[in-house]
C-alpha cells in the first residue's frame, strides 16, 4: 500500500497532449475512480504510473519517492487489463504465481499463496484449466488474482469490466468492490462508467482532454459537480440558464428562493437531477414528450410550455402514464446546484 | 416444396447422395449453401484435374514405363534405381538439409525483422514493409542474378572485399557456391518468412507483456514466458510455408548449380543425361507426396489463421 | 488463309537421287520451324536472310542448343512441332537412335564426306568445328603471360583463374573436354585424365560456364575453350573488343599431339514433321554451294571447304593439322550419355551441374 | 528565483530527460541488443534491395571492373537485349516475345482470379466435408514445373507449343500464391455479417460476391494478380519444356541473357523485366481502385 | 411490415441444439426484445427468421405465409449488426442506397431516398465518406439507415448496441426507440442488457439455453416474472422461499398477508423487488451490510436477523446510511410476486 502523486505530470505523443499537466494524489488504501470519454487519457494516466509511459514533464512519486524512472519491474504496481492479458500458456493456477516466481518464491509456496488468492476471487476449481476455458468473469477474476499476488503497492485497474456482460458485471462490481475495501489497497480504477465508479470507489476523478475536471467523492461529484461537463457527463442532469435577482432564482418557467446558496445577481446556470423534479403536484405544467419503463423506475421528459425538455423520474405509483399526458412538477430547491453564477 | 411437412429427415439429408442430390436440387437454403461450395471449389478442381490430377496420373504411369518417350510396357527399373544408386540418396539429403537450414535461417531473421516492424517506431513503415515484401514476385532465376550482381566475380561485394584486402576477386567470387546459393534462397525466402511472422507479431498481446513486466519479469523473462509462446505458431507456420518453398525453388539452382538438389536433379535427368523421363517422374511424384503430406500436417497442426502470407 | 492465286505457285524440284521430288509453294507456312537455326550463331543470320530471300519464308529464330532441342524433340515425342533438327551432328545422331528422324537427301548429299552423314539419309553433316582456345590477348599482356599453345599452357595459374569451360550438356563443352582427354592420352572410355587435368585448373579458379562469348568481351573470363568459330566471330564482328585483344589458337597436347577435336554439325529431318516439303528445301538450300560459302564467311567451316576457298582470318592451316583430330561419331553416340554423367558426377569445376 | 537558478533547473531537467530515454523498453531487443537487430533489418534490406538497384544502374554502364559499373550514361545494354543493336547477337523480336508473355501471364493470372478467389472464399467462410484436404491441395505447389510439363506433354500431346497450354500451366504453377493471399484478406474481412447484409437488402447470393465480397478483398486479389502475373511472366521451366512456336517467351530470354550473357547484358535484361513489374504492377493497382470502389482510399 | 411466427422451430447442430423447439408471433409493428445469456441462441433464431439458417425442424411464417425456404434475399428482411458489417468498399450513400439497387430503383431516386434516410438517422453530412471514417455511432446508424431504406417486413437487430460508449448508448437508444416506434415496424432486437430491451421494446423475450423462458411486455417480464431464471436475468430480484398457511405468506423473518393473491396453501417461492421493499419504518429489523452510492440511487443489502441478504434501495433523503447501521425494513404485500406455489 502505498500513496501515489502525479506531480504535473505531461505526456505529449507526436500529435497530441495525451495527459496535460496533471496534479493528483492518492491516498494510502483509497481506491480513486478515473473516469471520462474515450481517449482523454485515462490509460495513458495509468501506463505513467506503472511505468510504462516516460512522462514528457512532471514526476510520479509513491510514498514521497520519486519512481519516473524506475523500471516497471521494480515499481510493485498490480495490472489488471480490460482484455485481461493473461498468459494462455499457462495454467490460471501458473498465471496467478507469475509474479511471485519472478520474486524466486519457491515453488510450493507459491503455489499455495496463488491457491489462496484465488480462493479470495471464488475461483479456486479452475486452477489447472487454461484460462481460454473461462468465461469473461472468471479470467476477470484470474487477471486481479495474479495482480493482487505480488502484494503491489498500488493496483491499477483500466476498465475491468467492459465488455462483460451487464448481469455479470453487476456481480463482479460489487465483489471486486468490496474486496478492494478489505485489501485497503490504493487503486486507480479506469471506467467509462460512472455508475460503476460511484459504486466502486473512495473518491472519483473526471477526465476530460488530458485535464482533471473535478475530483471528489461520488456525492461531491454527482450533487455538486464542478462544471457542465461533469453535471453531463455523470448521470442524467438538466442543465438551466436563469438568471438572479432579488433573491430568487429565475428560470423562465419556474422561480426558485436562493435560501443556503451563495450566489450573486446576474446570469446563472443550475444543475437538476431527475430526483430533484417532485412529479405529481406542482406550479410547473408539463407535458410527457417520451417515456420509457425501465424497470426499477420509469424514465420520461417533460416538454415544458417554453420549449424546453426536462429528464424526469416518475413513480411507479402513479400509476400508467403515457406520451402526451399533462403532468406538474415542482422544482425541489435543496436539490438544486448551482454551476456558475 | 411445402415445408409444413417436412420431418427432420428430409430437411436435413444426410448420406452423400441425399447430399448430392440435394446440392444439385436445392430447396431449402442449406442445400443452397451446399450447391455454393460445390460450385465455389468446381473451378478450381476442374483446373486441377486438367493440369495436374490427369498429368500426375500419367506421371505415375510414366515412371513404371519401359519406354522413355511413351507410355508403354511395365518395369520397376526407375523406382528401384532410386533406391539403389547412392547418388540419388545424395540428392535427397542435399535436398532437405538445404532446404532445412535455409529455412530456419530465413525464419530467424524473419523473426527479427518481425519485431521490429512490430516494435519499434520506424520510418516509412509501410514502404519498409512493401520493399521488404517485393521478392516475393521475383522468379528464381532474377534472384539468382541479384547474387551474381553482389559476389559474382564481377560483383559489388566481391570487388569491394577485393578492393580492401587486394586479393583477387576471381578467387573471392562466391555466387556459384552453396554459400551463394544460400543467399539466393534466403533472397527469396526471408520476404516470406517475413510476411507470415508479421501477422503473428502484429497480434502480440502488449498487455500481456505489460502485466508480465508489472509482476516483476525482466524484459528477457517476460520474451521467454510470454512473447514467445504467442508468436510460437506462427513461427511454426514461417517454418512450414518456408520449407516448402525452399524444396521447390529451381530457377535459382539452375543458375547458380552448386549444389545438387531434387528440383535440379530433376532437370538433369530430363535435359543432360539422355531424357531419364521414368526415373524424373519418380522423383517428381515422391516430392509431390512429401510436399502433399507436409502441407497436410501443416494445415492440420496450424489454425487456419497462421497459414497466410 | 485464303488460296493464293493458281498463277502464283510455284514449284521447286529438291532432293537428291531416288528422294528428287517437287515442293509446291502452296504448301508453305507463315514460318517454319527447325531447331537451333537461329540469329547469331555460325552466320545463320545471312542463311536465314538469303532463304527469305529465295522463297518468301522466314525461319523461326530458334534459340535453343543441340541439347535444348533434342529434349524438346523427346517432349514432343507425341506431336512433333518443329520439322527438322539442326545442330550438333552426335546429338543428331541420338535423336536418329531414338527414333525422331525420317530419311532424306538433299542435293549435294554426295558430297558430304561418308562419315558425315548416315548411310540412310538420316542425319547429314553440312558443317564443323574445331575446338580452340579463345583468350585475351590484352589481358594476357598485362598478365605477362606468353601467348599459350597447348592445353598445358592453360594450367597457369594466371590463366587457370578466370577461364571457363562450357558445361558438357553443351556440345563445345563437351567436345573440349574430349579434346583436353585425348590430348593427355584419354579415350572415350577412360576419361581419368581429363579429370587429372581439371583438377589442376580447378584449384586455381576454373570453372564451367554456359555460353561464353558475351562474358569474354565484357572481361568476366580471359580465357575459354571453345569451338574457333566462337572466337572468330567475336574477334571479327564484335565492336566490344579489339580484333587485335582476341586470340583464337587451335591447342595441342602437351607434347605437341592432338588436342583439338573437329566437331561436325548436321540436320536431320523428323519424322512427323509439320512441314516437311519447306524443310527439304531449306536443306537442299543449306547445302548449296553459295549457301555453304555464307558458313565461311561467318566462321564456320562448311562440310563442302573443299569446293570452296577458306577466308585468311582463320588460324593458320598448320594448326589445325598439328591438332585437330576426328572422334568416331557412332562410338562417340553410343557413349556420350555415359560420358556426360561421368563428368556431372566427377568434374571438380564449379558449375556443373547447368 | 534568479536567472543562475532556472538556468540549473533547466539543467537538471535535460539530465533528466536524456537519462529517462535511456531507460527500459518494452521490447527484449533492447537486452539482447536493439542495435543488433536493426542492424539485421538494415543489413537484410541492403541485401535485398542493393542488387535490384545495382542491376538497374549497372545495365546503363558499359563496363563493370572494379567496384561499380562504370561508364554511363549508356543504352547498349538496353539496345542488345531488345534486339534493337547493329551488329551481331540474337537479333530475334524480343519485344513480340515480351507481348506474347504479357498474354499468357494475363492469361494465367485471368484463370487464377476466376479459380482462386472463389475456392478461397469457400475455404474461408464455409466448413465442410473433407475441406483439410481441399485447402492443402489449393495451397500446394505442384510439382517442379520441368516435370509437370513432360507429363503434362505426354497427356496433351497437342498442346505443345500452343498458348493455351502454357496459360493453363502457369495458373496451375502460380495458383498457390492467389488462394494464400486472398484467404488471407477474407480472413480480415467480418466475412459472414456483410455476406449477410448484402443478401437481406436483395442482393443474390451471386450478386453479392461480385459486387460486395470481392470488391471488400480487393487488396488481396490484387496482390494475388501481381505475385501470380511476375511469377508467370517468367516462369522458365515450364515455359522451357511446353514452348515450342510462337514468339518466344520472356522467360527464356531472360534465363538466357542471365545465364549466357556478360552481366551488363544481363543486368539489362532483368532490369527490362523489373520495367514491366512495375508497369504490372502499377496497372493492377491503379484498376483495381478504379474497377471496384466508389470511395477514394484513404 | 409483417407479423413473423416461428411455429416449433428448432436448430440443431453437428455437437448441439442452438434453438430448441420455439413458437412465438410477433405481431405487425411489435418490437420484440430478444434478452438472453451468451449462447442462448439469440443470434441463431434471427438468422433463422432472415433466412440464413435452414431450421432442423419447424416453420417460419410471415404473414401466416410459410417461409421457411425462401432465399433470405427474398424475404425482405431488414438487418442490423453489432459489427456494422458496412460495405467499405462502397460511401455512406451507396451502403443506405444498396437495397434500393438490388430493387432495381433508378439511380436518382434511390439517392433521394438514401438521403432522405441518412436525414432520419441524423448523419447526412457524411453521405460521401467511406463508412470507415466514421465513428462507432455513427457507423451504427448507417447500419441502421441502410436496413431501413427497403422498407423491410421486418427488422433484426443483433446488439446493435454492444460495444458503444456508455453515453453515446444512452442516446443511441432513445433515439433509435422513437424510430422503430415512429415508423412502425415490426422488429426483433437482440440484447443482452435488459435495461436497452425494457427502454425500447414493446414486448421482451427472455431465453436461455434455447428455450424462451417468457414472452410479455416489459412491465410483465420485471413485475411477474415466469420463474426464477428471468427474475434473476431481469433488474435485481430477492427471491425468497417460503410457506404459506392460513392465508399468510410466512417467510420467515416477515408474515404478508394473501390479499389478490391466488394461492394455496404449502410451499411457495416469492419475488420482492428492492422497489418493494420500505425502508425506514417497519416490523422487520437488518443490518446493512453493504451500501453503494450510485447517484441516483443508493443500493444497499440488508442482513436480516436469520442470515437472508435482501437488496434494498435507500432514499437518498434518509440521510447518510453506513454500513453496520441498523435500519427497519416492511414488505409490501402489493408488490410481492408469486413464483410457484
Ligand atoms: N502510443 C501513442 N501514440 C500516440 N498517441 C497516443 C498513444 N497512446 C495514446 N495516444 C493518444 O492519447 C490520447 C489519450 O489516450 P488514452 O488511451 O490514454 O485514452 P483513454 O482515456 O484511455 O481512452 P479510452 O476510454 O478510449 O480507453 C488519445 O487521443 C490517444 O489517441
Ligand atoms: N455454425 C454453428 N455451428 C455449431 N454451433 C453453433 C453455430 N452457431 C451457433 N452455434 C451454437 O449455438 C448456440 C447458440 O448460439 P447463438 O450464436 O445463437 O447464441 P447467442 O444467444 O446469440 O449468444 P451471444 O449472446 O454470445 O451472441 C451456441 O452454443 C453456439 O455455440
Ligand atoms: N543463343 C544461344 C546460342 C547457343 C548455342 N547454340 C548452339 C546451336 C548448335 N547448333
Ligand atoms: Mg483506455
Ligand atoms: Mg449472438
Amino acid at each position: 500500500m502505498a500513496e501515489v502523486t502525479l506531480d504535473s505530470v505531461t505526456k505529449r505523443y507526436a500529435e497530441e497532449i495525451a495527459v496535460d499537466d496533471i496534479t493528483l494524489t492518492v491516498e494510502d488504501g483509497q481506491v480513486l475512480g478515473v473516469i471520462g470519454p474515450s481517449g482523454c487519457g485515462k490509460t495513458t494516466t495509468l501506463r505513467t504510473i506503472a511505468g510504462f509511459e516516460t512522462p514528457t514533464d512532471g514526476r510520479v512519486l509513491f510514498d514521497g519517492e520519486d519512481v519516473t524512472d524506475v523500471p516497471p519491474e521494480n515499481r510493485n504496481v498490480g495490472l489488471v487489463f480490460q482484455s485481461y492479458a493473461l498468459f494462455n500458456n499457462m495454467t490460471v493456477l501458473d498465471n496467478v504465481a507469475f509474479g511471485l516466481k519472478m520474486q524466486g518464491v519457491a515453488k510450493a509456496e507459491r503455489e499455495t499463496r496463488a491457491n489462496e488468492l484465488l480462493e479470495l476471487v471464488g475461483i479456486e476449481e479452475h486452477a489447472d484449466k487454461n484460462p481460454k476455458q473461462l468465461s469473461g468473469g472468471q479470467q476477470q477474476r484470474v487477471g486481479l488474482a495474479r495482480a493482487l499476488a505480488i502484494e503491489p503497492r498500488i493496483l491499477l485497474l483500466d476498465e475491468p469490466m467492459t465488455g462483460l456482460d451487464a448481469k455479470l458485471k453487476d456481480r463482479l462490481e460489487r465483489e471486486i468492490g468490496t474486496l478492494l475495501e478489505e485489501l485497503e489497497i490504493t487503486a486507480l480504477y479506469v471506467t467509462h462508467d460512472q455508475r460503476e465508479a460511484m459504486i466502486m470507489c473512495d473518491r472519483i476523478a473526471v477526465m476530460n482532454d488530458g485535464h482533471i475536471e473535478q475530483v471528489g467523492s461520488p456525492e461531491e461529484i454527482y450533487e455538486q459537480p464542478a462544471n457542465e461537463f461533469v453535471a453531463e457527463f455523470v448521470g442524467t442532469a438538466n442543465v438551466l440558464e436563469g438568471t438572479i435577482h432579488d433573491g430568487q432564482i429565475d428560470l423562465g418557467f419556474a422561480q426558485l428562493g436562493t435560501d443556503g446558496l451563495s450566489v450573486s445577481d446576474g446570469d446563472v446556470t443550475v444543475v437538476v437531477r431527475p430526483e430533484g423534479i417532485t412529479v405529481g403536484r406542482g406550479p410547473i405544467e408539463a407535458t410527457i414528450s417520451d417515456i420509457y419503463y425501465a424497470g426499477e423506475t420509469i424514465q420520461a421528459t417533460a416538454l415544458l410550455p417554453d420549449g424546453q425538455e426536462l429528464s424526469i423520474e416518475l413513480d411507479k405509483s402513479m400509476g400508467r402514464l403515457s406520451e402526451n399526458d399533462t403532468i406538474e412538477l415542482e422544482l425541489d430547491p435543496t436539490e438544486i446546484h448551482v454551476l456558475s453564477n | 416444396m411445402s415445408g409444413s411437412t417436412a420431418s427432420a429427415d428430409t430437411r436435413n439429408p444426410s448420406g452423400v447422395v441425399a447430399k448430392a442430390q440435394s446440392a444439385a436440387f436445392p430447396e431449402t437454403e442449406a442445400d443452397r449453401e451446399r450447391r455454393r461450395i460445390v460450385i465455389m471449389c468446381l473451378p478450381y478442381f476442374a483446373l486441377a484435374a486438367v493440369g495436374a490430377f490427369v498429368p500426375l496420373a500419367i506421371m505415375a504411369r510414366m515412371s513404371v514405363s519401359t519406354e522413355r518417350f511413351e507410355n508403354a510396357g511395365f518395369t520397376m527399373e526407375a523406382w528401384r534405381t532410386l533406391l539403389t544408386e547412392p547418388v540419388y540418396w545424395e540428392v535427397a539429403w542435399n535436398t532437405l538439409w538445404f532446404a532445412v537450414a535455409t529455412t530456419v535461417f530465413s525464419v530467424v531473421i524473419g523473426v527479427a525483422i518481425s519485431h521490429a516492424l512490430a516494435k519499434y517506431d520506424l520510418p516509412f513503415e509501410n514502404t519498409l514493409i512493401a520493399l521488404i515484401s517485393f521478392p516475393i514476385a521475383l522468379p528464381g532465376i532474377v534472384v539468382a542474378f541479384m547474387i551474381i550482381v553482389l559476389f559474382g566475380r564481377t560483383g559489388l561485394l566481391t570487388n569491394l572485399v577485393a578492393f580492401f584486402t587486394g586479393q583477387s576477386p576471381i578467387d573471392l567470387a562466391m555466387a556459384v557456391s552453396v554459400f551463394g546459393l544460400f543467399l539466393g534462397y534466403s533472397f527469396s525466402l526471408i520476404p516470406r518468412s517475413t510476411m507470415v511472422l508479421r501477422g503473428a507479431f502484429a497480434e502480440i498481446n502488449e498487455d500481456a507483456e505489460e502485466a508480465a513486466r508489472s509482476l516483476g519479469a525482466s524484459p528477457l523473462l517476460t520474451f521467454y514466458y510470454v512473447t514467445l509462446p504467442q508468436v510460437w505458431p506462427g513461427i511454426v507456420a514461417a517454418l512450414v510455408l518456408t520449407f516448402r518453398t525452399a524444396l521447390a525453388i529451381f530457377g535459382t539452382v539452375l543458375v547458380l548449380p552448386a549444389l545438387n538438389v531434387a528440383t535440379l536433379r530433376i532437370s538433369l535427368e530430363i535435359q543432360s543425361l539422355g531424357f531419364n523421363s521414368q526415373i524424373a517422374a519418380a522423383i517428381g511424384l515422391i516430392y509431390f507426396f512429401f510436399i502433399l503430406s507436409f502441407t497436410f500436417a501443416g494445415v492440420k497442426l496450424l489454425d487456419n489463421e497462421a497459414l497466410k502470407i | 488463309l485464303g488460296e493464293e492465286p493458281d498463277d502464283d505457285v510455284q514449284t521447286y524440284t529438291v532432293g537428291h537421287g531416288e528422294y528428287e521430288q517437287e515442293v509446291s509453294s502452296a504448301d508453305f507456312p507463315d514460318e517454319l520451324f527447325i531447331y537451333a537455326v537461329q540469329t547469331g550463331w555460325s552466320n545463320w543470320d545471312a542463311v536465314m536472310e538469303a532463304f527469305e530471300d529465295e522463297y518468301g519464308i522466314p525461319l523461326h529464330d530458334d534459340q535453343r542448343t543441340s541439347g535444348e532441342a533434342l529434349s524438346n524433340i523427346r517432349a514432343n515425342a507425341n506431336n512433333q512441332t518443329h520439322s527438322a533438327y539442326n545442330g550438333f551432328y552426335p546429338v543428331g545422331l541420338e535423336a536418329w537412335e531414338d527414333g525422331f528422324t525420317t530419311d532424306y537427301k538433299p542435293a549435294g548429299w554426295d558430297q558430304v564426306p561418308d562419315e558425315f552423314k548416315t548411310d540412310d539419309g538420316h542425319v547429314t553433316a553440312t558443317r564443323q568445328m574445331t575446338v580452340a582456345i579463345n583468350y585475351r590477348r590484352d589481358v594476357y599482356e598485362e598478365r605477362g603471360l606468353d601467348e599459350p599453345e597447348t592445353w598445358e599452357d592453360l594450367k597457369h595459374p594466371d590463366i587457370a583463374q578466370d577461364m571457363a569451360i562450357n558445361v558438357p550438356g553443351a556440345g563445345a563443352g563437351l567436345n573440349a573436354m574430349l579434346s583436353i582427354n585425348h590430348a593427355y592420352g584419354g579415350d572415350l572410355d577412360d576419361l581419368d585424365p581429363l579429370f587429372e587435368y581439371l583438377e589442376e585448373i580447378a584449384d586455381h579458379g576454373a570453372e564451367h560456364r554456359r555460353n561464353l562469348d558475351r562474358q569474354f568481351t565484357a572481361g568476366e573470363i580471359s580465357t575459354y575453350a571453345e569451338f574457333d568459330f566462337g572466337g572468330l566471330s567475336t574477334k571479327y564482328n564484335d565492336d566490344d573488343i579489339a580484333e587485335e585483344d582476341v586470340g583464337v589458337m587451335i591447342p595441342t597436347g602437351p607434347d605437341g599431339g592432338e588436342g583439338a577435336v573437329a566437331a561436325p554439325y548436321g540436320y536431320a529431318l523428323l519424322e512427323g514433321a509439320p512441314n516437311p516439303d519447306t524443310a527439304k528445301l531449306f536443306m537442299d538450300f543449306v547445302l548449296s554451294p553459295d549457301v555453304q560459302q555464307l558458313f565461311f564467311d561467318g566462321f564456320v567451316r562448311p562440310i563442302r571447304a573443299d569446293e570452296l576457298d577458306a577466308p585468311d582470318e582463320f588460324p593458320p592451316q598448320e594448326q589445325y593439322s598439328a591438332a585437330s583430330f576426328e572422334i568416331d561419331q557412332i562410338e562417340l553416340l553410343e557413349k556420350q550419355e555415359d560420358i556426360v554423367s561421368e563428368i556431372i558426377d566427377q568434374s571438380p569445376l564449379p558449375g556443373v551441374e547447368a | 528565483m534568479t536567472g543562475d537558478d532556472s538556468q540549473s533547473d533547466t539543467e537538471e531537467f535535460r539530465t533528466s530527460r536524456r537519462k529517462r530515454s535511456r531507460i527500459h523498453r518494452l521490447d527484449v531487443s533492447s537486452l539482447i541488443g536493439r542495435k543488433l537487430v536493426t542492424l539485421v533489418l538494415v543489413g537484410t534490406l541492403v541485401f535485398l534491395m542493393l542488387p535490384i538497384f545495382m542491376t538497374i544502374v549497372a545495365s546503363f554502364g558499359t563496363t563493370w571492373t572494379g567496384v561499380l559499373p562504370r561508364g554511363y550514361f549508356n543504352l547498349d545494354n538496353w539496345l542488345t537485349v531488345l534486339g534493337l543493336a547493329e551488329g551481331v547477337g540474337v537479333r530475334q523480336g524480343v519485344i513480340s516475345g515480351l507481348a506474347f508473355s504479357t498474354l499468357l501471364a494475363t492469361g494465367g493470372m485471368v484463370i487464377n482470379v476466376i479459380v482462386g478467389v472463389p475456392i478461397a472464399y469457400a475455404l474461408t467462410r464455409y466448413d465442410f466435408f473433407a475441406k483439410d484436404y481441399i485447402n492443402t491441395l489449393a495451397i500446394l505447389p505442384i510439382v517442379p514445373g520441368i516435370v509437370l510439363a513432360v507429363a503434362f506433354l505426354r497427356t496433351y500431346p497437342e498442346m505443345g507449343g500452343s498458348a493455351f497450354g502454357l496459360i493453363i500451366g502457369y495458373a496451375l504453377l502460380k495458383s498457390p500464391y492467389m488462394v494464400l493471399t486472398v484467404q488471407s484478406s477474407f480472413q480480415a474481412m467480418n466475412l459472414q455479417q456483410i455476406e449477410e447484409s448484402a443478401r437481406s437488402l436483395g442482393a443474390s447470393w451471386i450478386r453479392t460476391f461480385l459486387t460486395v465480397i470481392v470488391p471488400n478483398a480487393k487488396n488481396g486479389i490484387i496482390a494475388g494478380c501481381i505475385i501470380t502475373w511476375t511469377l508467370a511472366a517468367a516462369e522458365f521451366n515450364f515455359t522451357f519444356m511446353v514452348h515450342a512456336r510462337g514468339p518466344r517467351p520472356f522467360s527464356l530470354f531472360l534465363f538466357e541473357n542471365i545465364t549466357r550473357s556478360p552481366v551488363l547484358q544481363g543486368a539489362a535484361a532483368v532490369s527490362v523485366y523489373f520495367a514491366i513489374v512495375t508497369a504490372a504492377i502499377l496497372i493492377l493497382q491503379t484498376a483495381g481502385k478504379a474497377g471496384f470502389t466508389t470511395v477514394e482510399e484513404q
